[in-house]
């Protein structure tokens, strides 16, 4: 169909900046779910007021393009802390703070839509808090927040995108230095835009007939 | 404990060229959403009707905006399109690459909208003799945007940050393109990008504000 | 005057009709009560072109309604129909609830429909509520606004479905009042309905549906005092 | 300082620009190559430690050294005055003609030609600035710059834009390469030579004393003759300025 | 034995117990009537802990409830509460709505959780529906499982507050039911209700509770046949 000076180490080359956008995606998925989950309850538990700080600095994160957010903390970290820390890391740092700004909000959602009476019921059984939260709270809330989660992460992997800015070679900026040196912008870059569409459409239907399943019962 | 000399006063110099940026990275996102709520009410049109070549076009767009990053569409839409002879300016590529965008996400949620409007409301409409079209006009689509508004004020937010995107296909007069051009003059790096920052800060909260505002005066029932 | 003839209609394996003749003359009031499912309201739908049908015909002022060249929108002006779900638009208030078809429709202006629509308002006995939203009315007047807002349209028939039986006991009155108001100005109606009483008070003809067949039609007189049909006689009795 | 962390650590890392060739680029295996990636090797070798090439787009070649993420930049860089507020430049160690390449159906013929059309050139670069100055004189026409030296390129054989100014060396690789049909270099540009430095950071100076040494040694031993021949070929320009020290 | 002296409880300006006085001796059924927002809810909710309290004391075997040095999680395993609404856990089977506390809580192994909890669903008449989704069960049911998930902790005490009055009138018998033979088997019982019959039937002493005030304490017979107090007598006289 296409005639392509595309070689096999090149495949692999794409290969690598796909891995490398799935690895950046992975950790900072799960690093910003952790903190999602922990802003989430902590602002359950101390209350809208308490939390305002927190709820302040998450917000910037969703009100600043990803892009300043990325320049940024590269600057901060290296040009003012003078820290040595690799582009990697503060990809995945600003993309876990990214995740974790939005995961809060998704996970404040779906404990609040675990209904009172059924964590009074487990508290009278004896349960302690942190029992609660085990078997009851997190199992209803996950059915309710699952759905939107595999969205936010989907995102995350689509913004990971721009993690090029501080010298993280993914997925698209592998397809770029192909193009460099290839010269066959179209063929490439719709040979990337597969790569992400394969596997953020399977996930993204998979979280909508979650979803619709959930909402049925 | 910084081994950095902040320069503020250099960087604010810069100030009035960046807001002359904010202005530009406005009008990229409020034409993107225009455009995209009119494209996203088409392609939900079209998702509705029969026809299955036309409900195949509408759900390939709605599927490649939401499940590839829009950086890639932006790219896309200036390199990708010009193989084929096709060629925009920096401003024209990126408002097509958001606004492709915005008409993937908004139409999805249209149809979620369109899920709660009981289809009770057509048929009363349809007995009073409109038709088919005006019935989607005067009932459904006013209906359908108040339950979208929602989505829609945060998809408008999502336009203003993707405007950052420009860059990668030669645009320089946004407030992102003007914030790199200046860095590249002085290298102060953070300071301007913190104003940049700040200003980014600042349009999302008036869009958020704004919107609540509006709604109030729009949806008084 | 409604002519039906004959209509057969079935959803996917379930027929709902099975040959159903009725013919309703310019000013008559008919009524139409029978079991749960047994096709009363899938009539009235047919007789606007809500739902297709696939035997018979309907005629309206000799206007086969389900004719490929019949301009359903046209006709629909003429048929107003009130269904037992409130409809209201809850996006506009009441007076552009009942304004919009007038002007949308028949292309009125803004204040000759407003007119109208004021007048229909008053009617019903909501002039108060012109600037109100439809979730701040109760059901009764909601409903009642659903009927003005049939009636801006000018029609010459209006076909009424259960229109009270969504509604709370001490609202059922004031909806019924205004149905007798129009049967007593001489409108033509079709009323599918749960109240024998209104039934029998209002009509000049009763008919008895039963799983899809017109079982028997009569005056009211006749109908509730001596019912032919074996039918006829269990369904008063279980309603009484 | 630096110098010593360099030599204890045993890696020098170097910033370069590698979409940039022949100063930086990749081979088939995508590893790079280039002047400035040799120059990094001699650089490291001099010093007896290995050698780190890390990837820098031109706008990022200064935040990666403040944030300690490269020891030195061997990327080309322009040694201005407003940069050296920031940064600590070694004396030149290469000097750029600026050239203009045009697409053949712009028929732009010289750099006075581009008056009026649409140009472009690389974000942050010495060029893009004066160019930008100049679009801005000259009134009309436009200006675009692209985030990659690959991006002007690419949008020059599209025809997105009608020419771009460049180094000439540069200019030269990418048209020799083939790949970008229909465009030619078609004259010089009239801004200054532009002389490019090594930096590091503004105190350290051990290290741009030992970078100044270091530059002089490859003149002196013929090593940047050598390398000059290898990548750019022709007449090789001279690193210092008539009537001046440095 | 559970003392409750003196407990005053405020929400916000709300002042909900009034100083309320009671003690239910071991083997004691004592039920609790009285009018809407009279603080019987609450009242329940402070003896297990769930709410604190202002001023007073409440004593469950002699622990103070309130107390800071109190385990209350070990507490509430021997006080089974019982709410209005019904308090399934959705994503548990019957069988592991009620082994989850007694293995999570007392650390028992599955199999004798399982025991345990098979006899209490039998106990209740649920013995066939142990792998069911609680989604599947009706009102009646669902109360009957929550009150089987109580047992299972072995309390020594059970609180209902208002189990049936959130049933179809059809369902409330079987619950009731469940409820009398607890009793029969000496539970000590506090039963928030508004089932009169079944309070004269069952209980020991029944409470009359008037705007956060016990008005009225009594045997059956004479609470119910000759009240004292003259709040007492009007609410008897509104709910027969
Ligand atoms: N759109 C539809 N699709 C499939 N079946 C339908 C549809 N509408 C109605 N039915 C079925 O057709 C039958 C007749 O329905 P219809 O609403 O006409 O009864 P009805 O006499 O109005 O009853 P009711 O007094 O309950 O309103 C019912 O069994 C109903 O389930
Ligand atoms: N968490 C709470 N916050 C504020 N007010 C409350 C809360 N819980 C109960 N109340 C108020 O306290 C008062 C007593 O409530 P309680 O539920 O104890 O009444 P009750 O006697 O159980 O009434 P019912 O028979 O309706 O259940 C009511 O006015 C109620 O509105
Ligand atoms: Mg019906
Ligand atoms: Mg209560």
């Amino acid at each position: 169909m296409f005639h392509t000076a595309l070689t096999s180490a090149d495949l692999i080359f794409l290969a690598k900046g796909a891995g490398m956008t799935i690895f950046v995606t992975a950790i900072s998925v799960c690093i910003g779910t952790l903190l999602g989950i922990v802003f989430g309850v902590l602002r359950g538990q101390l209350g809208p007021i308490w939390f305002a700080p927190v709820t302040f600095v998450l917000d910037i994160f969703r009100s600043v393009p990803l892009l300043i957010q990325l320049v940024l903390a590269n600057a901060f970290v290296g040009m003012v802390l003078r820290l040595h820390i690799s582009g990697l890391t503060v990809a995945c740092m600003v993309l876990s703070l990214y995740t974790a700004a939005y995961c809060t909000e998704i996970v404040r959602g779906g404990i609040h839509a675990v209904p009172a009476t059924t964590r009074r019921a487990a508290r009278s059984l004896g349960m302690s808090w942190l029992q609660d939260m085990r078997y009851i709270v997190l199992p209803l809330a996950t059915r309710i927040a699952l759905p939107s989660w595999i969205g936010l992460a989907l995102g995350v992997m689509k913004d990971s995108a721009l993690v090029y800015v501080v010298q993280v070679t993914e997925l698209l900026k592998s397809t770029q230095i192909l193009i460099t040196r290839l010269q066959e912008p179209l063929f490439l870059l719709l040979i990337c835009g597969a790569f992400y569409f394969i596997i953020s459409f399977p996930l993204a239907r998979f979280g909508g007939y979650l979803e619709k399943r959930w909402s049925n019962d | 404990m910084f081994g950095y000399t902040f320069q503020w006063n250099q960087a604010l110099a810069r100030l009035p060229k960046m807001l002359d940026g904010a202005a530009v990275t406005m009008e990229v996102a409020v034409l993107s959403m225009l455009i995209g709520i009119a494209l996203a009410i088409l392609l939900t049109l079209l998702r509705l009707s029969g026809s299955r070549p036309l409900k195949a076009i509408a759900t390939t767009w709605v599927e490649i905006a939401r499940n590839t990053p829009a950086l890639f569409q932006i790219y896309m839409a200036h390199f990708g399109v010009a193989s084929f002879g096709i060629h925009f300016s920096p401003f024209t590529s990126l408002l097509i690459g958001i606004t492709f965008n915005n008409a993937g996400y908004l139409a999805e949620n249209f149809r979620g909208a369109l899920k709660a409007i009981p289809d009770t409301q057509t048929r009363a409409g349809r007995s009073l003799g409109m038709s088919q079209l005006q019935a989607f006009r005067y009932i459904i689509l006013p209906q359908m945007l108040r339950i979208a508004f929602l989505p829609m004020t945060n998809q408008m937010v999502w336009a203003v940050l993707m405007t950052s995107l420009g860059v990668t296909v030669g645009m320089n007069t946004d407030l992102y393109g003007v914030t790199q051009d200046l860095n590249a003059l002085t290298f102060r790096t953070f300071e301007l990008f913190a104003i940049a920052a700040v200003i980014f800060y600042v349009i999302t909260k008036i869009i958020t504000l704004g919107a609540r505002l509006i709604a109030s005066r729009l949806f008084r029932y | 005057m409604i002519e039906i003839q004959n209509v057969h209609k079935s959803f996917g394996q379930l027929e709902v009709l099975k040959g159903i003749d009725l013919t309703v003359q310019k000013g008559e009031v008919v009524t139409v009560i029978g079991g749960s499912g047994s096709g009363k309201s899938t009539l009235l739908t047919c007789i606007n072109g809500l739902e297709p049908i696939d035997k018979g015909k309907i005629l309206v002022d000799g206007t086969e309604v389900h004719a490929k060249s019949t301009n359903l929108n046209k006709l629909r002006q003429k048929i107003g129909i009130v269904f037992q779900q409130w409809n209201a638009f809850p996006h506009l208030t009441v007076l552009e609830n009942v304004t919009l078809a007038p002007r949308k429709v028949l292309g009125m202006g803004k204040a000759e429909a407003e007119a109208i629509a004021e007048k229909q308002l008053k009617h019903v006995g909501l002039g108060e509520k012109l600037s109100t939203y439809p979730t701040r009315l109760s059901g009764g007047q909601q409903q009642r606004m659903a009927i003005a807002r049939a009636l801006a349209m000018s029609p010459d028939y209006m076909l009424f479905d259960e229109v009270t039986s969504a509604l709370d006991p001490q609202l059922v009155g004031e909806v019924l009042e205004t149905l007798k108001m129009l049967a007593e100005e001489g409108m033509t109606m079709i009323c599918v309905t749960h109240e024998m009483a209104f039934a029998r008070d209002v009509s000049d003809r009763v008919a008895y549906f039963h799983k899809g067949i017109m079982a028997e039609i009569g005056v009211p007189d006749q109908l509730f005092n001596d019912p032919q049909h074996p039918e006829t006689r269990k369904f008063l009795a279980s309603v009484r | 300082d630096k110098l010593d962390d360099i030599i204890s650590s045993g890696t020098l890392r170097c910033a370069v620009v590698l979409d940039f060739p022949p100063m930086g680029m990749r081979d088939a295996n995508n590893e790079p190559i280039g002047f400035d990636v040799d120059y990094c090797n001699d650089l490291a070798k001099a010093l007896g430690v290995k050698a780190e090439i890390v990837e820098t787009p031109f706008p990022e070649r200064i935040p990666a050294l403040m944030s300690g993420r490269v020891d030195v930049g061997v990327a080309s860089t322009s040694d201005t005055l407003e940069r050296a507020k920031t940064v600590g430049f070694s004396v030149p160690y290469f000097a750029f003609e600026m050239a203009v390449t045009a697409n053949e159906k712009s028929g732009i013929k010289s750099f006075d030609d581009m008056k009026g059309h649409t140009v472009g050139a690389t974000a942050g670069t010495f060029e893009a600035i004066a160019l930008e100055k100049q679009v801005q004189e000259w009134g009309t026409g436009e200006f675009r710059p692209y985030q990659t030296q690959a991006d002007v390129f690419l949008a020059l054989s599209q025809g997105q834009i009608d020419a771009t100014v460049s180094t000439s060396t540069v200019a030269m690789a990418n048209v020799k390469t083939g790949n970008f049909p229909g465009i030619s270099v078609v004259g010089k540009a009239p801004f200054d030579t532009d002389y490019v430095a090594l930096f590091t950071n503004r105190d350290e100076y051990g290290l741009i004393n030992y970078l100044n040494l270091f530059v002089n040694q490859q003149v002196r031993t013929g090593r940047y003759a050598e390398l000059y021949e290898k990548w750019v070929g022709g007449a090789l320009p001279s690193l210092t300025v008539p009537n001046a020290y440095r």
